[in-house]
C-alpha cells in the first residue's frame, strides 16, 4: 500500500494561541470565571444579610479595598463582554420570520442592546 | 485592472511514497491581479511543476473541491483573490484533515458523517407523483433555504477547533444539513435525526466558536444552525422530563 | 488485480449518473451497484448548471409546445420518437425530484414556479433561484444515501472498458488515491460521465469536463454522433468564461453593443420588444446558436465593446432592480461582483459567448442502449438525439434526469435476458492489457512531449478553427493538427512517478479523451458541409436537408482519423421548417 | 450514539446566559461603587433585607443567582475541556457541585431572611 495518510495533531493545551478568532472565543469562555466569582459575592452579601447588620456593615467594609476595586473593574470588563458577545450572536441562535422575511440580525441585536440598556437604567436609578 | 505582479507561492508538499513529513515548497509566479489562488496553483502545475496534487473542478465556488488554508485561513481557492493578498501566500491543505498527499486531503469521514445524519427528505405523508408537488410557500421554504446552500466545501471543519480536537464530533456542516431537512415543510423525519444529531458526539459537542459561520463560502450560518438544533432538542428535553403529559 | 463483481457499474455520478444508480436501486433492492466517479459526486459539474430544467407542467403549456420548441431549437436534427419520450417523461422527473426535497423556487399559492428560456415559447422551467443544476444535484446525491445497495467508488478513473463475446462486461478503473488500477466486472455498465468542453480554452466548462466517457465508448467500438455540433452559450464573464445563465435575460436582461442598440433585432430575432418585459422565442430569448453567432457579426462590424479580456457586447440587468436580482439571480451578481468586480445591479455587464455543451456523443437508441449490448449511456456524454444540432436552455438537466432512468431500465432489462457466464480469463487479459497502457505511460522515460503543452496546442486547434463559424479550410487545418497532436501523444512524459493521487497521470489521461473527442468533432464539421444549428460554415450558408439531414457518426480507429458514416434522422410529425425567432409573425 | 442528557444543563446554561447578560453588568456596576466608598442606596441592611423579604424579591434573587451559577458552572467545564484537560465527567462532578452548594446557600440564606 503506497498510502500514508499524514496526520497533524492538534495541541490540546495551545490550540487557541492559533488564531485570534480563537482567542476572543476564549476571552469570552473565561467570562465564566468572573460570573461564577461575583456570583458567589453576591451569595455572601444574602448570607451576610441573613445573619444581621453587625454582619452586612462588615461585608461591605471587606469590599472596600484596592483590591476589590480592581476585581470588580475586571469583572464589569468581563461581563460586559460576555453580554456583548451575548447579544450578537441572538439572531443566530434563535431567527424570527415574519411572513417571508427574516427580521434582520441587526434589528433583533439592536433591541437587545436597547432592553439591556433599559433594564441596566432601572437598576441603577433604583440602586442609587 | 489587468497589471501583472510577482508573488511566492509557498505550497506544503507531502509525497507519502517520499516524505516522512510534509514540507513546504515556494514557486515564483507571475500573476494577473484579478486572478485567484487557484489560478496561481494552476500556472504552477502547467509550467514550473507538473508533480503538483490538488482538487478542483468549477472554478466558480460551486462544486466545493478546492478548499486550502490560505495564509492560515479556510478558503476556496477559486475565490481568494490574489488581489486580497500581499506579495507571499502560503497555501496548505485543509486543518483537520489527513493529507493524503499535498494539497489532497482524505475527507472519508466527512462524508461519512454527511450520510449518518439521514440528509434527504423523509416526508411526512405518503404521495404519489402523478397527485402532483407538495404544496410550499414561499415563506416555508425560506425557512430552510439558507441551509441547502451548502456546497460540501469542509472549510467549517477545518475552522472549526472542536472538530479538531475531537475527531468523533459530527461538525457544522452534517448537522446542518439535517437541521436543512428537519426545517422543510414537506419533511417528517426529525425524530429519526434527532437520535443522531442530538448526541454527544452531535450537536453537544459544538461550543459555539462560531468560526465554522466565519469562514462559510456560502453563507450558510452552520453555527446558527447547531444553536437551534440545541435550543429544539433542549425544548424536547424538558417537555419529556417536566412535562410528560404533553405529546411532542 | 483486485476483481470487484458488480451488477451493473455506472461511469459518473454527476445527475445523470446518480439518477440512474437510484432507479436501479429503487427497481430491485438486491441489485448490486457500482457508482464508479472521478471525483466525489456532488463535485461534479452538474452542480454549475443555473438556470434550470423544462417541463411541462402549468395548465397553458402542452406536451406539443414543448416538442416543436425543441425539434425547431434542433434545427430539426432531433430524433423525433425520443424528443417525444423525453417530453413525456420530463415532468414526471421533475416531480419525482420535488417529492425528494429539491427546493424548487415557488408561486405564492405554494406550487412550483417556472421561468421563461431562450427558445421555449411558454414558460416551463422549473428552477431553484438561479443554482438549479447545483440543488438537483445535491438533492440526488443525497436521496442515493438512502439505498445501501449503491457502493460508491469515489475518486476512481475510469480507464478502459472490457468487451467480450460481443458484450460490454466490465471495465477498469485507477483508485486514484492508491494508484492501484481495479478491474469491474459488471453485467450492464452505464456511461454517465458528462460532456468534454475542456477541448476549448474558453469554456464553462469544470475542470473534469474532459469527455472520458465519449472515448470509453468510442474506443470500445460505439460511435460518438454528432460531434461537430458545440454549443456556444451567449453570455459568458470574459475573463474566465463563468456562466451568467439564461435566466438572466428570461428575467428581462437585455443584450446590447457598444451604441447601446439591442442588435439582436438585426439578426431575424427582432423587432424590438420593451425593456423589462421580454417576449417568450424573440430578441433575447432567441435560441443559443442565433445569440452567439450574432455576436460574431457584431464584431466583425466593429460594434462590440473593447475590454481587457477581449471583445465583448452588454448584458444591461439594471433595469430589473436588486430585489428582483437578488432574490431570482443571486448567484448571478455573487459571480459578477466577485470575478470582474462589477455590480449588474449598477452597470452593464461585458459577455460573451464561450463553449458550453456537447450536443453529440456516444451514439444510443431512444432506451438510451448503445450499439454493444450490456453498454448504456446517458446525460451530456450520450446523444439520443433530443437536442439536435442546437440545445435549448434547460432540456439537459432533464434529460439527466429523464434518460439517466431510462438507462437504468434498459441496464436491468439487459440483465434479465438470460446472459451466458462471462469468460473470465478473457477480461482478466483485457483488464492486464489495460493497466500495460498505464505503466508504459510511467515507464516512457525518453518522452518529450508535456501534458500541458499538448493540451494548449489543442486548444488553441479547437478554437481557432472549429469555433462559433467555421470553414472547410480551417476545419481541414484542425483535422490535420489534432491528428498529429495525436501522433505525439504517445510520446508523452509524465514528471509525476508516484501512484498516490497523481493528477499529473490524470490529466494525461483526460487529455487523450480529449484528443480523441476533438478529432471527431474536427472531421464531423470538416464532412458536413451545411450549416445547421451550432454548425455554422462561411462556405455552406444553407442548411441542406437533402444531404445532411442526418447523423454524423465517427467510428474509432487507434492510429487513423475516424469513419464517418451517416444515419438518418427519425423524423414522425414534425417535418423540417423555418426556424423563427421573430415576434412580429405570431 | 445515545441521546445526551447535555439539554438539562444547556438549558439553564441558556436561561442563565441571558439573565446574566442583562443584569450583571450593571449589578457588578454597583458592587464597584460600593466597592469604591460610596455605598448606593440599594447597599443599606434596611433597603436590601426589606427587597429580600418579599416573596417577589426572594425569587427574583434566587433566579438571577442560581442561573447565573449555573451558566458559569456550564461553561467552565467546557472551558477547562478547552484548556486541555480531558477529565470532563470529574469536572463536571466539580463544577455542578459548587453550583449546586451556591444554590442550596442561597435557598437557605433566603429562608433565613
Ligand atoms: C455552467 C453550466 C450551466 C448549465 N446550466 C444549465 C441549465 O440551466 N439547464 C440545463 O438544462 N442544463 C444546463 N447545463 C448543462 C448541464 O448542466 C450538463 O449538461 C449536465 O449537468 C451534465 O450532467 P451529466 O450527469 O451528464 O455529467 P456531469 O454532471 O458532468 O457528471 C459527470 C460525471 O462523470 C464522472 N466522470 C467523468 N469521467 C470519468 C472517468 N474517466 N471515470 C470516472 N468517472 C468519470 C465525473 O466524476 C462526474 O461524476 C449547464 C452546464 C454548465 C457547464
Ligand atoms: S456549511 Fe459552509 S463551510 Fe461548511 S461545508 Fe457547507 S458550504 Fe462549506
Ligand atoms: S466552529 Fe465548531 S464549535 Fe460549533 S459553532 Fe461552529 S461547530
Ligand atoms: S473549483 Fe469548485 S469550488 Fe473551487
Amino acid at each position: 500500500m503506497s498510502r500514508k495518510p499524514y496526520i497533524r495533531e492538534v495541541s490540546k493545551t495551545s490550540w487557541f494561541l492559533s488564531q485570534p478568532r480563537y482567542k476572543r472565543y476564549m476571552a469570552r469562555e473565561v467570562t465564566c470565571i468572573f460570573i461564577f466569582a461575583f456570583t458567589f459575592l453576591l451569595i455572601c452579601a444574602l448570607g451576610s444579610l441573613a445573619k444581621g447588620p453587625e454582619a452586612f456593615q462588615s461585608f461591605l467594609h471587606a469590599l472596600r479595598s484596592p483590591l476589590g476595586v480592581l476585581l470588580n473593574l475586571a469583572a464589569l470588563v468581563a461581563t460586559i463582554y460576555h453580554s456583548m458577545s451575548w447579544f450578537d450572536v441572538t439572531p443566530q441562535a434563535m431567527p424570527i420570520q415574519r411572513g417571508e422575511e427574516f427580521v434582520p440580525g441587526n434589528v433583533i441585536v439592536g433591541a437587545h442592546y436597547g432592553a439591556w440598556a433599559v433594564v441596566s437604567l432601572i437598576i441603577l436609578i433604583w440602586g442609587i | 485592472m489587468s497589471e501583472e505582479r510577482q508573488i511566492q507561492l509557498e505550497v506544503l508538499r507531502y509525497n507519502p511514497e517520499t516524505d516522512s513529513q510534509p514540507r513546504y515548497q515556494t514557486y515564483t509566479v507571475p500573476c494577473v491581479n484579478e486572478w485567484v489562488v487557484l489560478d496561481a496553483l494552476n500556472y504552477v502545475k502547467e509550467n514550473l511543476d507538473p508533480t503538483l496534487s490538488y482538487r478542483w473542478s468549477c472554478h466558480m465556488a460551486v462544486c466545493g473541491s478546492c478548499g486550502y488554508m490560505i495564509n492560515g485561513e479556510p478558503k476556496l481557492g477559486c475565490k481568494a483573490f490574489i488581489h486580497e493578498y500581499g506579495d507571499h501566500i502560503r497555501v496548505e491543505p485543509l486543518a483537520n484533515f489527513p493529507i493524503e498527499r499535498d494539497l489532497v486531503t482524505v475527507v472519508e469521514d466527512f462524508i461519512a458523517k454527511l450520510a449518518s445524519v439521514k440528509p434527504y427528505l423523509i416526508p411526512k405523508e405518503d404521495k404519489p407523483i402523478s397527485a402532483g408537488e407538495f404544496k410550499q410557500t414561499p415563506a416555508e421554504l425560506k425557512k430552510f433555504k439558507q441551509y441547502t446552500l451548502c456546497i460540501n466545501c469542509m472549510l467549517c471543519y477545518a475552522a472549526c477547533p472542536q472538530y479538531g480536537l475531537v475527531p468523533e464530533f459530527l461538525g457544522p456542516a452534517a448537522i446542518s444539513m439535517a437541521h436543512r431537512y428537519n426545517q422543510d415543510s414537506r419533511d417528517g423525519g426529525r425524530d429519526q435525526r434527532q437520535e443522531v444529531i442530538a448526541t454527544d458526539e452531535g450537536v453537544w459537542e459544538c461550543s459555539f466558536v462560531g468560526a465554522c459561520s466565519e469562514v462559510c463560502p456560502k453563507h450558510v450560518d452552520p453555527a446558527g444552525a447547531l444553536q437551534q438544533v440545541k435550543v429544539a432538542s433542549t425544548i424536547d428535553w424538558y417537555k419529556e422530563h417536566l412535562m410528560p403529559w404533553v405529546k411532542k | 488485480m483486485e476483481i470487484i463483481k458488480t451488477d451493473v457499474a455506472i461511469v459518473g455520478a454527476g445527475g445523470a449518473g446518480l439518477r440512474a444508480a437510484i432507479a436501479l436501486a429503487e427497481a430491485d433492492p438486491k441489485l448490486r451497484i457500482a457508482l464508479i466517479s472521478k471525483v466525489y459526486p456532488m463535485r461534479s459539474h452538474t452542480c454549475a448548471a443555473e438556470g434550470g430544467a423544462a417541463g411541462v407542467i402549468k395548465s397553458d403549456d402542452s406536451l406539443d409546445l414543448h416538442f416543436n420548441d425543441t425539434v425547431g431549437g434542433g434545427d430539426w436534427l432531433c430524433d423525433q420518437n425520443a424528443v417525444e419520450y423525453f417530453i413525456n417523461e420530463a415532468p414526471k422527473e421533475l416531480m419525482q425530484l420535488e417529492h425528494w426535497g429539491c427546493p424548487w423556487s415557488r408561486e405564492p399559492d405554494g406550487s412550483v414556479a417556472v421561468r421563461p428560456f431562450g427558445g421555449m415559447k411558454i414558460k416551463r422551467t422549473w428552477f431553484a433561484a438561479d443554482k438549479s443544476g447545483f440543488h438537483i444535484l445535491h438533492t440526488l446525491f443525497q436521496t442515493s444515501l438512502k439505498y445501501p445497495s449503491i457502493q460508491r467508488f469515489d475518486e476512481y478513473y475510469a480507464i478502459d472498458l472490457l468487451v467480450d463475446d460481443g458484450r460490454c462486461q466490465g471495465l477498469t478503473a485507477l483508485e486514484i488515491r492508491s494508484g492501484e488500477i481495479k478491474q469491474f466486472q459488471a453485467k450492464s455498465v452505464i456511461i454517465a460521465a458528462g460532456g468534454a468542453g475542456k477541448m476549448f480554452p474558453f469554456t464553462t466548462n469544470g475542470a473534469i469536463k474532459t469527455g472520458d466517457g465519449m472515448a470509453l465508448a468510442y474506443r470500445a467500438g460505439v460511435p460518438l454522433k454528432d460531434m461537430e455540433f458545440v454549443q456556444y452559450h451567449p453570455t459568458g464573464l470574459p475573463n474566465n468564461g463563468i456562466l451568467l445563465t439564461e435566466g438572466c435575460r428570461g428575467e428581462g436582461g437585455i443584450l446590447v453593443n457598444k451604441d447601446g442598440r439591442r442588435y439582436l433585432q438585426d439578426y431575424g430575432m427582432g423587432p424590438e420588444t420593451p425593456v423589462g418585459q421580454p417576449v417568450l422565442k424573440t430578441m433575447e430569448l432567441g435560441p443559443r446558436d442565433r445569440l452567439s453567432q450574432s455576436f460574431w457579426h457584431e464584431q466583425r462590424k466593429g460594434n462590440t465593446v473593447s475590454t481587457p479580456w477581449g471583445e465583448c457586447v452588454l448584458l444591461d440587468m439594471r433595469h430589473l432592480g436588486e430585489k428582483k436580482i437578488n432574490e431570482r439571480l443571486p448567484l448571478v451578481r455573487d459571480l459578477c461582483v466577485s470575478y470582474l468586480n462589477m455590480d449588474p445591479v449598477k452597470e452593464p455587464i461585458p459577455i460573451r459567448p464561450v463553449v458550453h455543451y456537447c450536443m453529440g456523443g456516444i451514439h444510443t437508441d431512444i432506451k438510451a442502449a448503445t450499439p454493444v449490448p450490456g453498454l448504456f449511456a446517458a446525460g451530456e456524454c450520450a446523444c439520443v438525439s433530443i437536442n439536435g444540432a442546437n440545445r435549448l436552455g434547460s432540456n439537459s438537466l432533464t434529460e439527466l434526469l429523464v434518460f439517466g432512468r431510462r438507462a437504468a431500465l434498459s441496464a436491468i432489462e439487459h440483465l434479465q435476458s438470460g446472459l451466458s457466464a462471462s469468460n473470465d480469463p478473457a477480461l482478466s487479459a483485457q483488464a492486464k492489457a489495460s493497466e500495460d497502457r498505464i505503466r508504459a505511460l510511467f515507464d516512457q522515460s525518453a518522452g518529450t512531449e508535456t501534458v500541458a503543452g499538448l493540451r494548449k496546442e489543442m486548444m488553441h486547434t479547437m478554437e481557432e478553427n472549429a469555433g462559433i463559424y467555421r470553414t472547410g479550410e480551417e476545419l481541414q487545418r484542425a483535422c490535420e493538427k489534432i491528428a498529429e497532436l495525436r501522433g505525439r501523444y504517445a510520446n508523452l512524459a509524465l514528471t509525476d512517478k508516484s501512484k498516490v493521487f497523481n493528477t499529473d497521470l490524470m490529466q494525461a489521461l483526460e487529455l487523450g479523451s480529449m484528443l480523441e473527442c476533438a478529432e471527431a468533432v474536427a472531421v464531423g464539421a470538416r464532412d458536413r458541409k451545411e450549416s445547421r444549428g451550432a454548425h455554422q460554415r462561411l462556405d455552406f450558408t444553407a442548411r441542406d436537408d437533402q444531404n445532411f439531414l442526418k447523423h454524423t457518426l465517427a467510428y474509432y480507429h487507434p492510429k487513423e482519423p475516424p469513419r464517418i458514416e451517416y444515419l438518418d434522422v427519425v423524423i414522425t410529425k414534425s417535418q423540417p421548417g423555418v426556424r423563427d425567432y421573430s415576434g412580429a409573425k405570431k | 450514539m445515545a441521546k445526551s442528557n447535555k439539554p438539562i444543563f444547556w438549558g439553564l446554561f441558556a436561561a442563565g446566559g441571558t439573565v446574566t447578560a442583562f443584569v450583571t453588568p450593571v449589578l457588578v456596576l454597583l458592587t464597584l461603587f460600593a466597592a469604591m466608598g460610596f455605598s448606593p442606596d440599594l447597599f443599606t441592611y434596611e433597603a436590601l433585607r426589606g427587597f429580600a423579604a418579599h416573596w417577589l424579591g426572594k425569587l427574583i434573587i434566587l433566579g438571577v443567582i442560581v442561573l447565573s451559577l449555573w451558566h458559569a458552572a456550564h461553561r467552565l467545564r467546557v472551558t477547562v475541556h478547552d484548556f486541555g484537560v480531558r477529565a470532563d465527567t470529574v469536572v463536571a462532578y466539580v463544577v455542578y457541585g459548587i453550583a449546586g452548594l451556591g444554590t442550596l446557600m442561597t435557598i437557605i440564606y433566603l429562608l433565613r431572611i
